[in-house]
């Protein structure tokens, strides 16, 4: 494990060291590494293209970097498969919600319980999952594809806790969500956390994942600028910076 | 993830060499397919074999076709070369697939016109294949020997080097006719035919005879050979009021359209023709067969010892009736040694001695001679043939 | 006087209002640039622009020309060339014939019946030679644009180039068409800093002589140093639109970009359409 | 009853049992293709090896239909994993193309496998069943078509509840859907893969089966024209849709029946085709499609590889066509002469596949269409007008063109497999017509005493004049077709077929293009035709089969796109190696099919590599 990382601890559920990742020639990661520890709700901020997508799929195993370590729980995540990853309990809210648009909001449900083999536990998180989203029991029988933008941001997040994943990775929840559903959304994350589930969500917008995040990171241009207590990271002028861009442009 | 260009140019060319090298093998190494087991005793070590080329289909489409050819070719040889062979020499024969596909054969014509080894070609299958190959046989001087070309030009295609027994369709077809519409005495018949050269010539020779015997054919209707489902067309046949169904077709097939008569609401008298003769027929048709009237060239059961001693022979070898395909393979075989007896084993002998061939034994014909102009045989005999009890009986009228 | 005009356009996706009744104008020789978060509308809007889609509702006028009547082969023949978000370079081609597909429409080519121009590729007469060899050199000088990066690659296949340099290819195959607007989505998307440095550069060169530019690009800071006016989206709509440091300071642009630090939220409330699973032929 | 209505009722029924098979057959496929996004080439042969274990079964083993039934699946679906484990893993990364001409190898080599196990000879499959038919009203309904009926309908509910209600099921859903939020809900993707290539050789065989039972026949060669009609099937539904190949199959199967019913039966595949390529123009994603979609990404790297080619200096080129020239000087077998005449005519189909296909993009199955054109005009001419052979020649290869290119007109406006798919079609229909137009064509008596190819009224006829007739016109042709690849209109082939968008926003207009494209290409291969024609002297509907197109293909893939140092190597390569193999008789189409899928292995980009 890297020491290079500022505040790096051996309490870190997951750990990235050094990243380097491409796709194809184009450089997305320069040496990026960032944690997350049990229990926590990390945001991951930046702009467009900043290379925060590509950061979950590089935990999901979705892309392999070219250098540099995963670690999760103890164990190496680079030679793994996504389902294997899955299986160790990374549950993902993917971008774009990414619902299975021809299948029953009940069966996008039972998809995120994929992995599991005890029926019983499974039957009763459905009915849990379904008390957090009374939305979704309404529409079971519908395809998913038919659902609104915010149902289906319900469907996703309900259909990754389904898998009871230790931590989720979410990309960008609120995205093209009306404000009422954003404000939902992020008292949802909040529910799902205070069940003991580490949280990773990638934001855009930084003011309102801040509002519920502990930690949070600012990626830009595939490394991390700013890191640090959400509480001061809200306070501080650094994200407007990295965001609408400082007066110094090459980092 | 890219290898050096020189590594694949290295590949590529090792390739083609390995190809054309092994190009240049096979007519030099390619040993007889067939396999005789005659007694050394018999053999003279110095007496290089006759060697028949044989073209037609062991794969693809047509390839069923080839494999009866073979146990014919295989079982005539068994008997010449048991005997002796000719003058002391065993009669050998090179098989080459061709797929019976036009691309092929003409690769085959040219490999039998360039060894001096061949005296005689026999094949290809189809028209196409045999066709597109006659002119190198005529322009080799080897003669092309067609069993199954029934092509109204196959022989006028490689001038006197295109021979074949195969009857043609006029003679078929207006016997066939006679049998229909004079013997079983249908007025107003329907006809499926095979749509093929052959099919359709014999299906045109057919109704001009049945016309000037009387008869008016209500449906006719053309299928393709790759045809399966008759019932759309049987409907139509239905709806035309025949009085009884007339049958060009071969034996997958014509079993094929037999089996779906009942499905169609048909039940008619039915009068095949002579290519329908074949166990394939039987096996395939099952129970449907019963009762189709065929005017045929011979008949398995036929008491004549042409026929019993071929047939028992043939059944004692592959445990099976000889299909019409089979037969006139073997036929093939006795026929071209005659001529070998009369002609020599040269290219040239076959040729003039084809002419001369007066007469001979014919499990099929009887007894063989061939029309000089036309290059086919002369005034073939039939036999009307009943299907009873899942084998083929004569006929003997109603 | 304005060169490109767009006027009430609005698309929408199963109701879904993806670019919302949005109106601006690019001038000529003037360099405008559309930012907005993700899902704001801009690829839409880009789309629509480009002949890619057509609009529910409203009008694009080039030179005051109707463009929603051309096919999207024709908007080279009027003066725009594109490049494109995630730079689509004809892979198997040298990096020669990249630029030089991008003369085509002022080519004689195209312009004589299909016969003619197949005996003409036949015969290849003089005529046909020179016009050919003219713009072989054209192309070279457009590639030394780009220094050294690409002229001594000219003849390598361009799958084979760096994702930079596959961009590069693009912006000059779209100059060689010698656009009176040129249309830049992302050109500086997946490079490092270096690299957008680079382009920067060059597009600032671009604007120097006189290129009218509409671009769309997500690093900021480049469309803050580079644009005469900057146009942005946020949920379909236009929000905001001003010289670079005025749209900066916008609260409503800050809003829509760091989302606001209070629950008084005064976005309009409206679903981006769903990007996926909408009917999928269902197995 | 009225006898136009029973005729009617009657029809209708032969259609939906037909329908039947083909929707059993195009639903496997679809699978396919939703899940792994691949045009499966195999899966007529795992239809047929589905009627034979059927018929082992019944026939050899003498157990009940039930157990018969069950062993097929269990067979089936075994050889559909296997296929997918051996012969494609690993392929799916690499371009389009590749696993497509993996499924061809496959092909041949269980055709020919089955052939050698249990001989050419079609087989009897006798129908257990009772004979006896229910009458309702004035038609009636045999058990066989009560069977069909059952068969059909409970496999699509045991389908459709498989895929409902089972996690495998679900699991093969999300991957078609979305095959990265598949992974992330911790599908296995791959299992997936190899599980749908099980499911679709369940129903494949089941499908052979019941139709070996329907014709109580079974043969090698059934495999053919279940694959072909099962795409035609799947195509009509959309490519990967599942309930719209059901009724795909299905109104296909009564197209068929009432078309046989107007026209007779000699036109069944002609309508199949019209009605596919009529569907295909007017909704080309099928006939359920919902989507509106906007132009995919480009087909850069998917479908045509990116690769370096193999720059074959100048010199080795010069030197092979020296050697080329004075082969004949130095060998005189005429065996070798007329190999390498065939050769240069395939060579001559392959360069203007390589052209339309490998230049262009526009993925070609209808070259023999165009060489039947071709040969049918020039013998014609010379027949009929009597004029001179070069003369008929080139009148030959220009109708080619022209009629070829308004046959593919239609076409233009789909993509990728589409357009295989349909010029496939095209080919079809070209012999259909040729066989039905007995007026002009002669008919399937087709065509004798074509005049031999000549040159200035001198008849070239000698192994070694052909070879060199031959090989001239592919200089001829190569010559002609460098030229236009070294001009602006090859930059602008190969642009469309690399980015049609992006071609499209640097001005080009594609349909021009692309009827280039096709006009040369069917020009040429309608030269080949012609040649051969009159080399042949004899040619009838099936002289130019689709399986010419298919082998076309092979050799311009293998070769390389585009590339036409390769087309030629291939078409060598590949009209050699069967002559290779002689000596192995009736096991050389399983060895080439063997070798097939092993050169795609291990160099998907083809020999030399894309141009």
């Amino acid at each position: 494990m890297s020491s290079r990382e500022i505040g790096a601890s051996n309490d870190a559920l997951l750990q990235l060291s050094e990243l380097d990742t491409f796709y194809g020639p184009s450089q997305v990661h320069f040496g990026m590494s960032l944690h997350v520890r049990r229990g926590e709700i990390v945001c991951l901020l930046g702009g467009n293209a900043s290379g925060k997508s590509t950061t979950m799929k590089v935990i999901l195993g979705l892309v392999k970097p070219r250098t540099g370590e995963i670690h999760f729980d103890g164990h190496d995540l680079r030679p793994l498969s996504t389902p294997q990853i899955v299986r160790l309990g990374i549950g993902s809210v993917p971008e774009a919600r990414r619902i299975f648009g021809a299948m029953t909001v009940r069966e996008n449900l039972l998809m995120g319980a994929y992995t599991r083999r005890d029926r019983a536990a499974v039957a009763e998180d459905y009915e849990r999952v379904l008390e957090i989203f009374p939305r979704l029991r309404e529409r079971l029988q519908q395809r998913g594809g038919v659902l609104s933008g915010g149902e289906q941001q319900m469907l996703a997040m309900a259909r990754a806790l389904m898998g009871r994943p230790r931590m989720i990775c979410m990309d960008e929840p609120t995205m093209g969500l009306s404000p009422l559903f954003v404000d939902k959304v992020l008292d949802l994350i909040q529910t799902i956390n205070a069940q003991g589930i580490t949280v990773l969500m990638v934001e855009q917008s930084a003011n309102l994942a801040l509002q519920i995040a502990d930690r949070g990171y600012v990626l830009q241009n595939g490394c991390i600028v700013v890191e640090g207590d959400a509480r001061d990271l809200l306070l501080s002028s650094d994200i407007q910076e990295a965001y609408l861009g400082g007066q110094e442009y090459v980092i | 993830m890219f290898k050096t260009v020189n590594s694949r140019i290295a590949i590529a060319s090792a390739l083609a060499a390995v190809v054309l090298a092994a190009c240049g093998a096979p007519a030099a190494t390619q040993a007889p397919a067939a396999k005789q087991k005659a007694p050394a005793a018999e053999q003279k070590a110095s007496a290089e074999p006759i060697i028949i080329g044989v073209s037609g289909p062991l794969t693809g489409q047509n390839a069923r076709y080839g494999e009866q050819w073979k146990k014919g070719f295989d079982l005539a040889l068994e008997e010449i070369n048991g005997a002796g062979g000719v003058d002391g020499r065993k009669i050998e024969y090179v098989f080459e697939d061709s797929q019976s596909d036009p691309k092929q054969s003409v690769v085959v014509a040219q490999k039998f016109v360039a060894d001096p080894r061949i005296i005689v070609e026999i094949g290809d299958f189809s028209s196409g294949a045999s066709m597109a190959a006659s002119k190198i046989y005529e322009r080799g001087g080897l003669v092309q020997f067609g069993m199954t070309n029934s092509h109204p030009d196959f022989t006028k295609g490689g001038g006197e080097y295109t021979w074949s027994n195969s009857s043609t369709q006029s003679q078929l077809a207006p016997a066939l006719a006679e049998l229909a519409v004079a013997t079983v005495g249908l007025k107003k018949p329907a006809v499926l035919y095979l749509n093929t050269d052959w099919g359709k010539t014999t299906y045109q020779l057919f109704e001009e005879k049945a016309k000037s015997l009387g008869a008016e054919i209500v449906a006719n209707e053309a299928y393709l050979p790759e045809e399966k489902d008759f019932k759309s067309a049987l409907t139509r046949v239905r709806d035309a009021n025949p009085d009884g169904l007339i049958l060009i077709s071969y034996q997958a097939d014509g079993a094929l359209i037999v089996q779906q008569l009942e499905g169609a609401g048909l039940k008619l008298p039915i009068v095949g023709a002579s290519s329908l003769q074949s166990p394939d027929f039987l096996k395939l048709g099952g129970k449907a067969a019963e009762g189709v009237l065929l005017r045929a060239q011979f008949l398995p059961s036929d008491p004549q010892p042409r026929i019993k001693n071929f047939v028992d022979k043939y059944k004692a070898k592959y445990n099976e009736t000889p299909d019409f395909f089979a037969t006139h393979a073997y036929d093939t075989i006795k026929l071209l040694k005659e001529e070998i007896k009369i002609g020599g084993a040269t290219r040239e002998g076959v040729k003039t001695a084809l002419a001369q061939l007066k007469d001979v034994p014919s499990v099929i014909y009887g007894k063989v001679t061939f029309d000089k102009e036309t290059r086919r045989v002369s005034d073939p005999t039939f036999v009307n043939l009943v299907v009873k009890n899942g084998e083929f009986v004569a006929w003997e009228g109603k | 006087m304005a060169q490109l005009e767009i006027h009430n356009l609005t698309r929408s996706f199963d109701g879904v209002l993806a670019v919302d009744d949005v109106s601006f104008d690019v001038r000529d020789g003037e360099t405008v640039s559309v930012i907005g978060p993700n899902g704001a509308g801009k690829t839409t809007l880009f789309n629509l622009v480009t002949g890619v889609d057509a609009p529910t509702q409203g009008r694009i006028d080039f030179d005051g020309r109707s463009l929603l009547k051309l096919a999207p082969q024709e908007y080279a023949g009027v003066g725009i060339a594109r490049t494109f978000q995630h730079g689509r370079v004809f892979g198997n081609l040298s990096v020669m014939d990249n630029v030089l597909i991008g003369a085509y429409a002022r080519s004689q080519a195209p312009s004589r019946g299909p016969l003619v121009e197949l005996v003409r590729a036949l015969v290849q007469g003089k005529a046909v030679r020179e016009e050919e060899r003219a713009l072989r050199r054209e192309a070279e000088e457009i590639l030394a644009l780009f220094g050294e990066r690409l002229l001594p690659r000219r003849e390598q296949q361009a799958f084979g180039l760096s994702y930079a340099n596959r961009r590069r290819v693009e912006m000059a195959r779209a100059l060689m068409a010698r656009p009176r607007l040129l249309l830049l989505d992302e050109p500086t998307a997946g490079m490092n800093p270096t690299e957008t440095r680079e382009i920067l550069e060059f597009i600032r060169g671009l604007r120097q002589r006189g290129m009218t530019i509409l671009l769309i690009e997500h690093k900021l800071s480049l469309v803050m140093e580079l644009s005469d006016r900057v146009v942005v989206m946020d949920n379909g709509r236009k929000i905001s639109e001003g010289a670079p440091h005025v749209v900066r300071n916008d609260p409503k642009v800050i809003e829509a970009y760091l989302g606001t630090k209070t629950h008084e939220r005064e976005r309009t409330a409206r679903s981006a359409p769903a990007e996926r699973g909408s009917g999928g032929d269902g197995i | 009853m009225d006898p136009t209505l029973r005729t009617f009722i009657d029809q209708t029924i032969n259609g939906l049992a037909i329908g039947n098979v083909y929707a059993l057959t195009a639903v496997g496929l679809a699978l396919i293709f939703g899940v792994a996004n691949l045009i499966n080439f195999a899966h007529g042969s795992v239809y047929m090896i589905g009627a034979y274990v059927g018929w082992v079964c019944v026939t050899w083993l003498g157990w009940p239909l039930p157990a018969s039934f069950a062993a097929v699946a269990v067979v089936c679906g075994a050889l559909g994993v296997a296929l997918e484990r051996f012969g494609l893993q690993g392929l799916h990364r690499k371009a389009r193309i590749a696993p497509l001409l993996a499924t061809i190898g496959i092909s041949f080599a269980l055709d020919q496998a089955t052939q050698l196990l249990f001989t050419a000879n079609p087989q009897s499959f006798p129908n257990p069943l009772p004979a006896e038919r229910i009458a309702l009203g004035g038609v009636s309904i045999g058990a066989i078509d009560v069977l069909i009926a059952v068969v059909g309908v409970s496999t699509a509910g045991i389908l459709f509840g498989f895929l409902r209600f089972t996690q495998l099921g679900w699991a093969l859903r999300a991957t078609a859907q979305d095959r990265d939020a598949a992974q992330q809900m911790g599908v296995d993707v791959e299992g997936v893969n190899r599980a749908t290539f099980g499911i679709a050789g369940v129903l494949g065989g089941l499908a052979g089966a019941l139709v070996g039972l329907y014709f109580a026949t079974v043969y090698p060669t059934m495999s053919f024209q279940a694959g072909i009609k099962g795409f035609a099937a799947n195509l009509l539904g959309g490519l990967g849709n599942v309930p719209g190949s059901i009724v795909g199959g299905v109104v296909l199967g009564l197209v068929e029946s009432y078309g046989v019913a107007a026209f007779g039966a000699t036109y069944r595949n002609l309508f199949a085709f019209a009605i596919l390529i009529g569907v295909l123009v007017v909704r080309p994603a099928g006939l359920f499609s919902r989507r509106r979609t906007l132009p995919p990404e480009p087909m850069t790297g998917t479908f045509v590889p990116n690769s370096r080619p193999v720059r074959v200096p100048r010199a080795v080129v010069i030197g092979g066509i020296a050697v080329a020239l004075c082969f004949p000087v130095l060998v005189s077998d005429p065996y070798l002469l007329q190999i390498l005449t065939n050769a240069w005519l395939l060579a001559m189909v392959a360069l203007s596949l390589t052209l339309v296909t490998g230049t262009a993009g526009q993925s070609s199955l209808g070259q023999a269409g165009f060489m039947a054109i071709g040969a049918y005009a020039s013998a014609l001419l010379s027949l009929r007008a009597g004029l001179p052979f070069e003369i008929a020649l080139i009148a030959g290869s220009l109708i080619a063109a022209v009629l070829g290119t308004l046959l593919v007109l239609p076409a233009f406006r789909l993509r990728a497999h589409y357009v295989a798919i349909a010029t496939l079609g095209i080919g079809e229909m070209v012999n259909q017509v040729i066989a039905n137009w007995d007026g002009l064509t002669n008919g399937v008596l087709g065509l004798t005493n074509i005049p031999p190819p000549s040159l200035f009224g001198i008849e070239m006829v000698t192994p070694r004049a052909t070879y060199w007739y031959s090989l001239a016109l592919l200089l001829l042709a190569a010559l002609l077709q460098l030229r236009l690849l070294r001009s602006h209109l090859g930059r602008t082939w190969r642009a469309i077929r690399e980015d049609d968008v992006a071609a499209q926003s640097a001005g080009v207009g594609l349909n021009r293009y692309k009827a280039l494209a096709f006009a040369v290409s069917a020009g040429m291969a309608g030269m080949a035709g012609a040649f051969s024609g009159h080399m042949y002297s004899y040619i009838n509907h099936e002289t130019f089969a689709s399986s010419t197109s298919i082998l076309a293909l092979t050799m311009a893939i293998l070769g390389g796109m585009g590339n036409m140092v390769g087309a030629v190597v291939g078409a060598v390569l590949l009209t050699a190696l069967p002559e290779v193999f002689r000596g192995l008789v009736d096991y050389r189409y399983l060895v080439y099919g063997v070798v097939l899928l092993l050169l795609v292995r291990f160099r998907p980009q083809g020999l030399l590599g894309t141009v």
